[in-house]
């Protein structure tokens, strides 16, 4: 079941690309109807899901693959992936609805898209290091050609910068799972294996390098300060689909790889390193949020945010590292997971309100706007709707998530709480660019801006309507992320 | 679903009509657009009527109950004896203030009212949390709302970064409750404010704190009073509902919910009660300078509400929401008189409002009653609130009970000052003053009056809730039998200071000092103290991230230069020109710390892209072309390969 | 003792008949004293009873040298016995790293403390190659070949500037050869 | 007449060999000190036979030293008419176009 | 004796006897045959090394050649390999006057490959080293132009100097050691002086980098692969590599402890993977590119060599990287002989565009060459990297880590103009038939070797055992 979910994109994928007759109005809606039944699929399995005993999976598939070097071919979800998954088959629908405009090689659009699709869905179902690299890898090797394809601006260099940089965190992170893999006795790259064997717990020095390098390889992707600095060009020059995907599933890939791989395979170390985390954490709330706020062109300060939002992640799973109450640690935990879905759905939405303003306006600066209300009323309330959503307003799932993340984490450590005027700055950029663009009488670009129609509201109304939802009605959410947020923490405890 | 209390299901419906309704009904008008502004005025008032009703049922049935929210916090909503009073005024208010409003905003009614109704829905939540997601929850969501109504005519900027700015000040206080939840999960792991008095020693110090800061904050207390002269931008029924009966007071409520846990510490309470008396008398202060009606009735409130927090120190619950509520409608009645004449005459300064109630009587009149309640006047209610106040005060300190009578002389100043000019014989040449804010009307419409009356009569006889038998009953529901009550003597000192000082404003003018009409430069010293110095580290920090750690990646990855340097003058570009568009002080910081980059940071970056340019081309010249030079390069590299291993030995 | 003698006029022939390669003025010149060289060490060999071996270096060299010689003259159009050269580069790198490297050899021979000697040379040393090279070492000989072979190719290829369609056409019918074509651009 | 002084002399033959491939322009010349470089192994070769393993391998080398030796040279002819046809050069210094 | 078991070996030397002699006797226009007869010789002995995979390690030809896993598995690459690039080169060579001498260079080239990679004996190995190198010579002389001519003087005077210096080394090695196979020299080797170990080695493992392409023997890489025609420059980069890294890692079975060998190969693989990334850098010549490449993923090849004796995985990953490579290699070669016409980077502009499925295999190639999952080179350097950590040398690999990094600045800086959208200059001629297909059946393997490598798995199993 999972093994169709991951490839049936691809294999869509596979025959947009190979046949060139395909006319451009059958593949984008290919694309639409291919993502739609991914996500139906998806669907089934969350109504099917049961959560799995302590460390367990859920829809299980392994085959042999590369036994020689102790490699399978091993999916399956938890607690932890699921609700990702769900996520990255929502975005992409959304960016497929979303992109029935589009008239720049819809064919081979539809067909990378479905691609990364494919690849990512496959990151989150991997239970094999190798399987997880693969997926990692190809979800760079797709996007770059994303930003470099349909991107603008100085679309080849931004793509390349963000190739090269993530390229060299993916590639840390293969150092780092050689190194668990030579640690575990007998060698394997199965992560429940390594979950349970916990090798290295002993040799604290290996440990802390092997873990290095997986945060290193981690921490680019996320990205937290100061590795970051790829993803402002790369979201300013993307397609808004591309940076909607980007910074709705790709950068969880990081943060994933965090609660999947590098806490529960090296308790030890992650507890020895937890303070380095929070502070990374704390720095990139803070710093994110503070950089976002000297922005003056859309993209970049939503592209900053996200650095601000990730924070929030990272502080709640470094949180999880240190001694305190369990609880706490759980609620971190399932904080940072929940702001992990969260900051995909309304960061998504984000990212494709910034591609309307290229489209229609041909750039993101705040100051070429002003009272965009006025001729666009709908844009003005989504936008309106997203920012709130993004500052972490109550009954959006971002207030959910940093909720649980701060009460979790300055419960266990009351140094979390230097990331609180976090909220307070992201409210202020969001506020301010709300005011800069949407309020005032209607100047600039702004005059004669076409209101957003049903294929742009559509997928945008619906990242929100269910960030909404799930900010209203969390605990289906939270069921679903609990037992998986407690088997890390008792794992990373031990 | 429901507590252990045995309350009923319709109990629990109903509170769940209470809150849920106005924000559904409130949402679906939001959302709506322009197509409901027509029914959206009346689908508002049936809403909060209904509403109101099941305020009122709920108030008597006292249901509790619990959905799951997040783990180990249930979302839990409860009516008990303090809530059981604050919902029904601050629905009836709202249902009040919607009525007025009818007549009033006639621009996209539909998105003013939903909001109205969604505010409400928060207010009604925060009254009746019984968990701190719960109450954090629509505590967030009410300052959001208040932007949005605040900000409310979006088209001129002042007004919506006004709302900006309550929201931003409000939620810095809220980061507070953030802090308190963490404090209280490490504490002790429950999220029930009940149960917080018991969290662990360290921790409950902590939790205290963020509580006291996030009420003060919505309470605009000081430091943060300023706020409310700022949301003074957005129309008068928000002004109404928001800054007398619901955010604000909200703000107070929650410190007397949670009087038990600030007296717990110590060193909260007496916290509490001291700001508190400060902030009624420096605001009351700040009241009496102002000449615009609004800005006058804000600061007011921000006075009042100090009784309240100071009630809240000193754990007189019962008087604290006594006076609540009778501030509630007496300022709610006074904001919609000045909402009033201002739609009518387009001005709220007060110098050009000399006669204005005489213009109309109803008005004038309910003015008067307002004012005069304000004043602490007998018999109308806030001259009994008040005092029931201060007489538990004076248990604890008399030094507060001082402060406290001082500014009740204050308020009686700012109150008479009001009620003096609006009552003065209406000068010849008063059409000159009008029109200068909008243009009036001349009219007053009479949903703008029925609201009026009934807003004068809570203001005159809320008092009624200190008075036995009323009173007794809420004491003994608070847990308060015994406290103290104030005596004859003290009633007496208190209504005699009130009345000669109205007296005395009659005679004599106030004085108008510059900072208490500028508000005491809180504003501004914020502004100092941390909007521009964030803002330039925002700034700072933007250029460093630019300028240093994305040069650094372009310098290592940056091999052909070309691109590097375009990138870099493109980066230049864009920079300096945001630099510009920014304050000029704040340009010449951030280019400082650009270069203390230069020499620094980026100098060294910039070193170690050169080098690794350098290597490449090193890397090709041995690759001269010329045999001879490959023969004695290999005979090189073999030799120091022999010398490895002939030096490194195992 | 006789033997010493001769190794080491031998010896001394060979180095300075090596050093005379570089050192004479025309490239004939250097031809004959690298044949005397290579003629010298062969010689050498039959001190150690290597007869086969040593004839075969010498004949295979003395050969290789008039081949050089001819090749000289015929090919590259130099008369090398008129034409006078010094035609070296970087002689002062060179010549450090030639001592350099004697340095290292030469210490490399006196300091290493090379082992004792196992077992005797066969009785006949000519009979015990054969046998190496048709038995054990087989595989030597076999491969030996494709080089010949490879080498034959592989050098008319590389100096032959027709091949067989130039002479006689793309369907080898034609009887004579046609005028030589410029080099560089035929393929 | 040691192993010490054969390869001495070995080693003599050799490096005059390498500095003569180092310093020749001329490729005809530089295949000469190739081959003198060679005729310094086929000596320490039959040194080390002699002295320290008289085993029928040690004659294999030598044959092997010699073929090796003339079937360079062919390919060295090879490769300088080669040159000469087609840049009309016979200097290694004026065949450096490929560089960097 | 067994000589059936050189019957793979046997199979191209017959054919290219029979190669060269039916090409004399071929019309111009009907070399075709001559090319059918190679083919059929490298089918032939593809077949039977197939068929003698599954035996046991012995060794034939008395103790002069392993017939092992690693013999077998070279065997398959290097008859893929030449067969792939036979394919390639079809445009390039169809119809010229020396095609046919081109197929028979190529197999000769193929055996030596073959032989140095197989065998136990350095007398072999210097026979081996001969037949590798004298038909490159040809090859690269083929195209006779001036820059050819070049190219094979450099490779020629820098492959008799590396040949002397073997030569030198073996001749140390079989003084001190007694013996040249390698059965008896690791007992003649233990005792004997450590100096005179590590000048033998050093002179041997130079020759064998000369043919790798390795510091300090790589001078010739760039300038052979850049002036060589498409066909020879494929071979030249990818089949001696092969042999001469198998080569290398048999031989430093041998070496006994006194010398720090690891070391030093890993040292000269450090060098070696990093000069060939820093000069490839503005390389803009996508030959030359690909020459200095080559030389870079020499040095991820020495990591297993390095570890040859501290790990049993280390023939296993060697195995597997070579066989990535060559496929890899010979795939980017295969897209520079589709589209003659373009020599430089920039030339790429628009190649997706005009023929997608070239483009889908410059991709695919290129990332492969970066190591980039789930190409086969991905697979080679994961185990590689495995390896190399696994028997001590974890500051290689985090070497080796970053200059894959660097070498992705220049792969996608071919790749970039190729997927640009930009208008052609002037009519894209149609890309060569028989080297798109070559490019996309390479392709196509580069990602099956990467993702279905589990077929091959048992065998490689087979090697960790029976090392």
């Amino acid at each position: 079941m999972l093994s169709l979910i991951v490839f049936l994109p691809l294999g869509a994928a596979a025959v947009l690309a190979v046949l060139p007759a395909i006319p451009d109005r059958a593949a984008r809606w290919t694309w639409v109807a291919v993502a739609l039944a991914d996500l139906a699929l998806v669907g089934v399995v969350l109504a099917g899901y049961e959560s799995p005993a302590e460390g367990g999976l859920a829809y299980e598939e392994r085959l042999r693959w590369i036994p020689s070097v102790g490699s399978s071919y091993h999916v399956g979800v938890d607690g932890l992936s699921l609700p990702l998954v769900a996520l990255t088959a929502v975005v992409f629908l959304a960016c497929a609805v979303y992109a029935l405009r589009e008239d720049r090689r819809p064919r081979v659009q539809a067909a990378l898209f479905l691609f990364l699709q494919s690849v990512c869905l496959g990151v989150f179902v991997a239970q094999d290091l190798i399987l997880f690299f693969l997926f990692f890898d190809l979800s760079i090797v797709g996007m770059y050609f994303v930003i470099a394809g349909w991107g603008h601006g100085n679309a080849a260099r931004s793509a390349l910068k963000f190739f090269l940089y993530t390229f060299l965190g993916s590639l840390a992170l293969l150092l780092g799972f050689i190194g668990l893999y030579l640690a575990a006795e007998p060698h394997t790259f199965d992560i429940p294996e390594l979950v349970a064997a916990a090798p290295l717990a002993d040799n604290p020095g290996v440990g802390g390098l092997v873990l290095a390098a997986i945060l290193l390889g981690l921490a680019i992707k996320t990205p937290t300060v100061p590795f970051h600095t790829w993803l402002p060009p790369a979201h300013t020059d993307a397609p808004a689909i591309g940076s909607a995907v980007l910074a709705a599933v790709l950068l969880k890939l990081g943060t994933y790889g965090f609660v999947r791989i590098a806490m529960p395979a090296l308790p030890d170390a992650w507890q020895a390193w937890a303070w380095v985390l929070i502070t990374i954490g704390v720095v990139s709330v803070v710093y994110g949020a503070l950089v976002a706020l000297a922005q003056t062109d859309v993209k970049r300060m939503i592209a900053y945010t996200s650095v601000n939002h990730m924070g929030y992640v990272v502080l709640g799973v470094g949180a999880a590292g240190l001694v305190g109450s369990a609880a706490a640690r759980e609620v971190a935990v399932t904080g940072a997971v929940t702001q992990m879905v969260s900051h995909g759905l309304i960061t998504g939405a984000l990212f494709l309100l910034a591609g309307v303003l290229q489209e229609r306006a041909g750039t993101y600066e705040m100051a070429e706007y002003g009272g965009l209300a006025e001729p666009a009323p709908r844009y003005a309330a989504l936008f309106a709707v997203a920012a709130f959503a993004s500052l972490g307003l109550p009954a959006f799932t971002g207030f959910i998530a940093e909720f649980q993340i701060f009460a979790g984490s300055i419960g266990t450590t009351a140094a979390a709480a230097l990331a609180l005027p976090g909220i307070l700055i992201t409210a202020a950029l969001f506020l301010r660019a709300l005011q800069r663009l949407l309020t005032g009488p209607p100047q600039g670009r702004a005059v004669g801006f076409a209101d957003v129609g049903v294929r742009e509201g559509l997928p945008i109304g619906g990242l929100l309507a269910l960030a909404l939802l799930f900010g209203i009605i969390p605990w289906p959410l939270l069921d679903l992320i609990t037992p998986g947020a407690e088997t890390v923490v008792d794992l990373v405890s031990r | 679903m429901t507590g252990a209390t045995g309350s009923s299901d319709l109990g629990v419906a109903l509170l769940w009509v209470v809150v849920g309704l106005p924000a559904v009904v409130g949402a679906v008008l939001c959302l709506a657009g322009r197509r409901a502004d027509r029914p959206a005025p009346a689908a508002a008032v049936v809403t909060a009527s209904l509403a109101l009703v099941a305020a009122i049922a709920v108030a008597v049935l006292r249901p509790e109950t619990a959905v799951p929210f997040l783990p180990g916090a249930d979302f839990g909503l409860a009516v008990d004896a303090l809530s059981a009073i604050v919902v029904p005024t601050v629905v009836a208010v709202t249902l009040l203030v919607l009525l007025s409003s009818a007549a009033e905003i006639d621009d996209r009614p539909a998105r003013f009212s939903g909001l109205m109704l969604l505010f409400a829905a928060a207010v009604g939540v925060t009254a009746t949390a019984t968990t701190l997601p719960a109450l954090l929850f629509a505590w967030e969501v009410m300052g959001a709302t208040s932007f949005a109504l605040i900000g409310y005519w979006w088209r001129e900027p002042d007004r919506v970064s006004a709302g900006t700015d309550a929201f931003l000040t409000t939620r810095a206080a809220d980061l507070g409750l953030y802090l308190a939840a963490g404090a209280a999960l490490a504490g002790g792991g429950s999220l029930v404010l009940a149960d917080l008095p018991a969290v662990a020693a360290p921790w409950r110090d902590v939790v205290a704190a963020g509580v006291l800061v996030a009420g003060l904050g919505k309470a605009a207390q000081l430091p943060f009073s300023f706020w409310l002269s700022r949301a003074m931008q957005g129309p008068s029924p928000v002004s109404a509902l928001l800054h007398s009966a619901a955010m604000v007071a909200m703000g107070g409520y929650l410190l007397l919910r949670t009087s038990e846990l600030l007296a717990s510490t110590g060193w909260a309470a007496t916290t509490a009660a001291w700001v508190g008396a400060l902030t009624a008398l420096a605001l009351g202060a700040v009241a009496v300078a102002q000449r615009d009606l609004k800005q006058l009735l804000a600061a007011s409130t921000a006075a009042q509400l100090g009784y309240v927090v100071l009630a809240a120190g000193v754990a007189g619950v019962s008087g604290g929401v006594a006076h609540l509520v009778a501030h509630a409608s007496t300022k709610a009645l006074l904001f919609l008189a000045a909402g009033a004449w201002l739609t009518a005459l387009g001005t709220k300064q007060l110098p050009a409002l000399r006669g204005a109630a005489r213009r109309g009587p109803l008005v004038g009149g309910t003015a008067a009653v307002g004012t005069l309640a304000l004043a602490g006047v007998p018999p109308l209610s806030l001259w009994a609130t008040k005092d029931e106040v201060l007489a538990v005060a004076r248990e604890q300190s008399v030094a507060l009970y001082v402060v406290g009578l001082a500014a009740a002389a204050v308020s009686a100043a700012y109150a008479g000052k009001v009620l003096w000019v609006v009552w003065r014989a209406l000068p010849a040449d008063a059409e000159s003053g009008y029109d200068t804010e909008e243009e009036g009307t001349r009219r007053v419409h009479r949903l703008q009056k029925a609201p009026l009356v009934v807003l004068a009569a809570g203001a005159a006889v809320l008092g009624l809730l200190v008075w036995p038998p009323v009173g007794e009953a809420l004491r003994q529901a608070l847990g308060e039998a015994g406290a103290s009550r104030p005596g004859v003597l003290e009633l007496v000192v208190s209504a005699v200071l009130a009345v000669a000082v109205v007296l005395a404003v009659a005679r004599w003018p106030l004085p108008e000092p510059g900072w208490a009409a500028r508000w005491l430069g809180l504003g501004a010293a914020t502004e100092v103290v941390a909007v521009r110095p964030v803002l330039r580290l925002a700034e700072a920090l933007a250029r460093f991230d630019d300028r240093v750690l994305d040069r650094a990646v372009d310098a290592a990855a940056g091999l052909v230069p070309r691109g590097a340097g375009a990138a870099a003058r493109a980066d230049d570009r864009v920079l300096d020109r945001a630099v510009d568009a920014s304050a000029p002080g704040t340009v010449r910081t951030a280019r400082l710390t650009a270069e203390i980059d230069d020499v620094g940071f980026d100098g060294a970056v910039r070193g170690v892209a050169a080098g690794a340019r350098r290597l490449g081309a090193l890397a090709r010249r041995s690759q001269t072309g010329q045999l001879h030079h490959y023969y004695v390069q290999a005979a090189v590299v073999l030799a120091a390969a022999l010398a490895l291993l002939l030096v490194v030995t195992r | 003792m006789t033997g010493d003698i001769v190794f080491w006029v031998l010896a001394a022939l060979a180095v300075a008949a090596g050093v005379a390669v570089f050192s004479v003025n025309s490239m004939a010149r250097a031809t004959y004293a690298l044949a005397i060289s290579f003629v010298a060490v062969g010689l050498t060999l039959l001190l150690f009873d290597l007869q086969f071996l040593g004839v075969i270096t010498v004949l295979m060299m003395v050969m290789e040298m008039a081949i050089m010689a001819i090749y000289m003259i015929m090919f590259m159009g130099m008369n090398p016995a008129l034409m006078p050269m010094s035609m070296k580069h970087g002689k002062g790198a060179a010549m450090t790293i030639a001592v350099g490297t004697f340095l290292v050899l030469a210490a490399g021979a006196l300091f290493v403390p090379w082992p004792a000697r196992r077992g005797t040379p066969a009785p006949d040393l000519t009979v015990a190659l054969g046998e190496a090279i048709m038995e054990s070492k087989m595989l030597v000989m076999m491969t030996v070949s494709p080089v010949l072979f490879a080498t034959i190719v592989a050098a008319l290829v590389l100096a032959a500037p027709s091949g067989r369609y130039d002479r006689l056409g793309d369907d080898l019918r034609r009887r004579s050869a046609p005028a030589r074509q410029p080099e560089g651009a035929d393929r | 007449m040691t192993l010490q002084t054969v390869l001495l002399v070995a080693a003599a033959l050799f490096s005059v060999g390498l500095y003569g491939a180092i310093s020749q322009q001329v490729v005809v010349m530089v295949m000469m000190g190739l081959e003198l470089m060679l005729n310094g192994v086929v000596l320490a070769a039959v040194g080390f036979w002699w002295f320290l393993s008289p085993a029928p391998e040690g004659q294999v080398l030598v044959l092997v030293v010699i073929t090796a030796m003339t079937v360079e040279m062919a390919m060295g002819f090879a490769v300088a008419t080669l040159l000469h046809r087609s840049r009309n050069a016979d200097m290694t210094d004026m065949a450096a176009d490929l560089s960097r | 004796m067994r000589p059936l078991a050189l019957l793979p070996e046997i199979c191209l030397l017959v054919g290219a006897v029979v190669t060269l002699l039916a090409g004399s006797f071929l019309p111009r226009e009907r070399q075709w045959v001559a090319r059918l007869i190679t083919v059929a010789a490298l089918l032939a002995a593809g077949v039977s090394a197939a068929v003698a995979l599954g035996g046991p390690p012995r060794t034939a030809m008395m103790t002069t050649f392993a017939v092992d896993t690693g013999t077998g598995i070279l065997r398959l690459v290097v008859v893929a390999a030449t067969l792939l690039v036979i394919g390639l080169g079809v445009d390039e060579l169809a119809g010229t006057k020396r095609e046919s001498e081109t197929y028979t260079l190529l197999l000769l080239g193929a055996l030596g490959a073959l032989v140095m990679g197989g065998t136990i004996d350095l007398l072999v190995l210097i026979v081996g080293f001969l037949l590798g190198s004298i038909p490159l010579y040809g090859l690269i002389g083929m195209v006779r132009t001036p820059q050819a001519a070049e190219g094979v003087l450099k490779t020629y005077l820098l492959g008799a100097l590396f040949g002397i210096v073997l030569m030198l080394g073996v001749t140390v090695l079989y003084g001190i050691g007694g013996a040249t196979a390698y059965a008896d020299l690791t007992v003649g080797l233990a005792g004997a002086p450590a100096a005179a170990v590590a000048f033998g080695l050093l002179g041997v493992l130079a020759g064998l980098l000369f043919k790798a392409g390795g510091v300090p023997g790589h001078f010739w890489v760039p300038d052979a692969t850049q002036s060589a025609g498409t066909t020879a420059a494929a071979f030249l980069t990818t089949v001696p590599k092969v042999g001469a890294l198998l080569a290398a890692h048999r031989l430093m079975t041998i070496v006994p402890g006194s010398v720090d060998w690891p070391l030093l190969v890993a040292v000269l693989a450090a060098v070696t993977m990093t000069l060939g990334n820093l000069a490839a850098f503005a390389q803009t010549d996508v030959r030359r590119l690909l020459g200095w490449s080559t030389v870079s993923q020499v040095g991820y090849l020495l990591l297993p060599v390095a570890v040859a004796g501290g790990t049993t995985a280390a023939l296993a990953s060697l195995l597997v990287y070579l066989g990535g490579y060559a496929v890899t290699n010979l795939t980017a070669f295969a897209v520079v002989a589709a589209v003659p016409g373009r020599r430089s980077v920039e030339d790429y502009a628009g190649l997706a565009a005009s023929s997608p499925w070239l483009g889908a295999a410059l991709v695919v190639s290129l990332l492969s060459l970066v190591g980039t999952p789930p190409t086969a080179v991905f697979l080679g350097k994961l185990s590689v990297f495995t390896a190399a950590w696994d028997g001590g040398l974890a500051w290689l690999v985090v070497v080796a880590a970053v200059n894959t990094v660097a070498s992705l600045f220049y792969y996608l800086r071919w790749l970039a103009p190729a997927f640009r959208r930009e208008e052609p200059t002037e009519p894209a001629r149609r890309p060569a038939p028989y080297a798109t297909a070559a490019a996309v059946l390479g392709g196509i393997g580069v990602l099956t070797l990467g993702l279905l490598v589990a077929g091959i798995a048992p065998m490689l199993g087979t090697v960790l055992v029976a090392p």
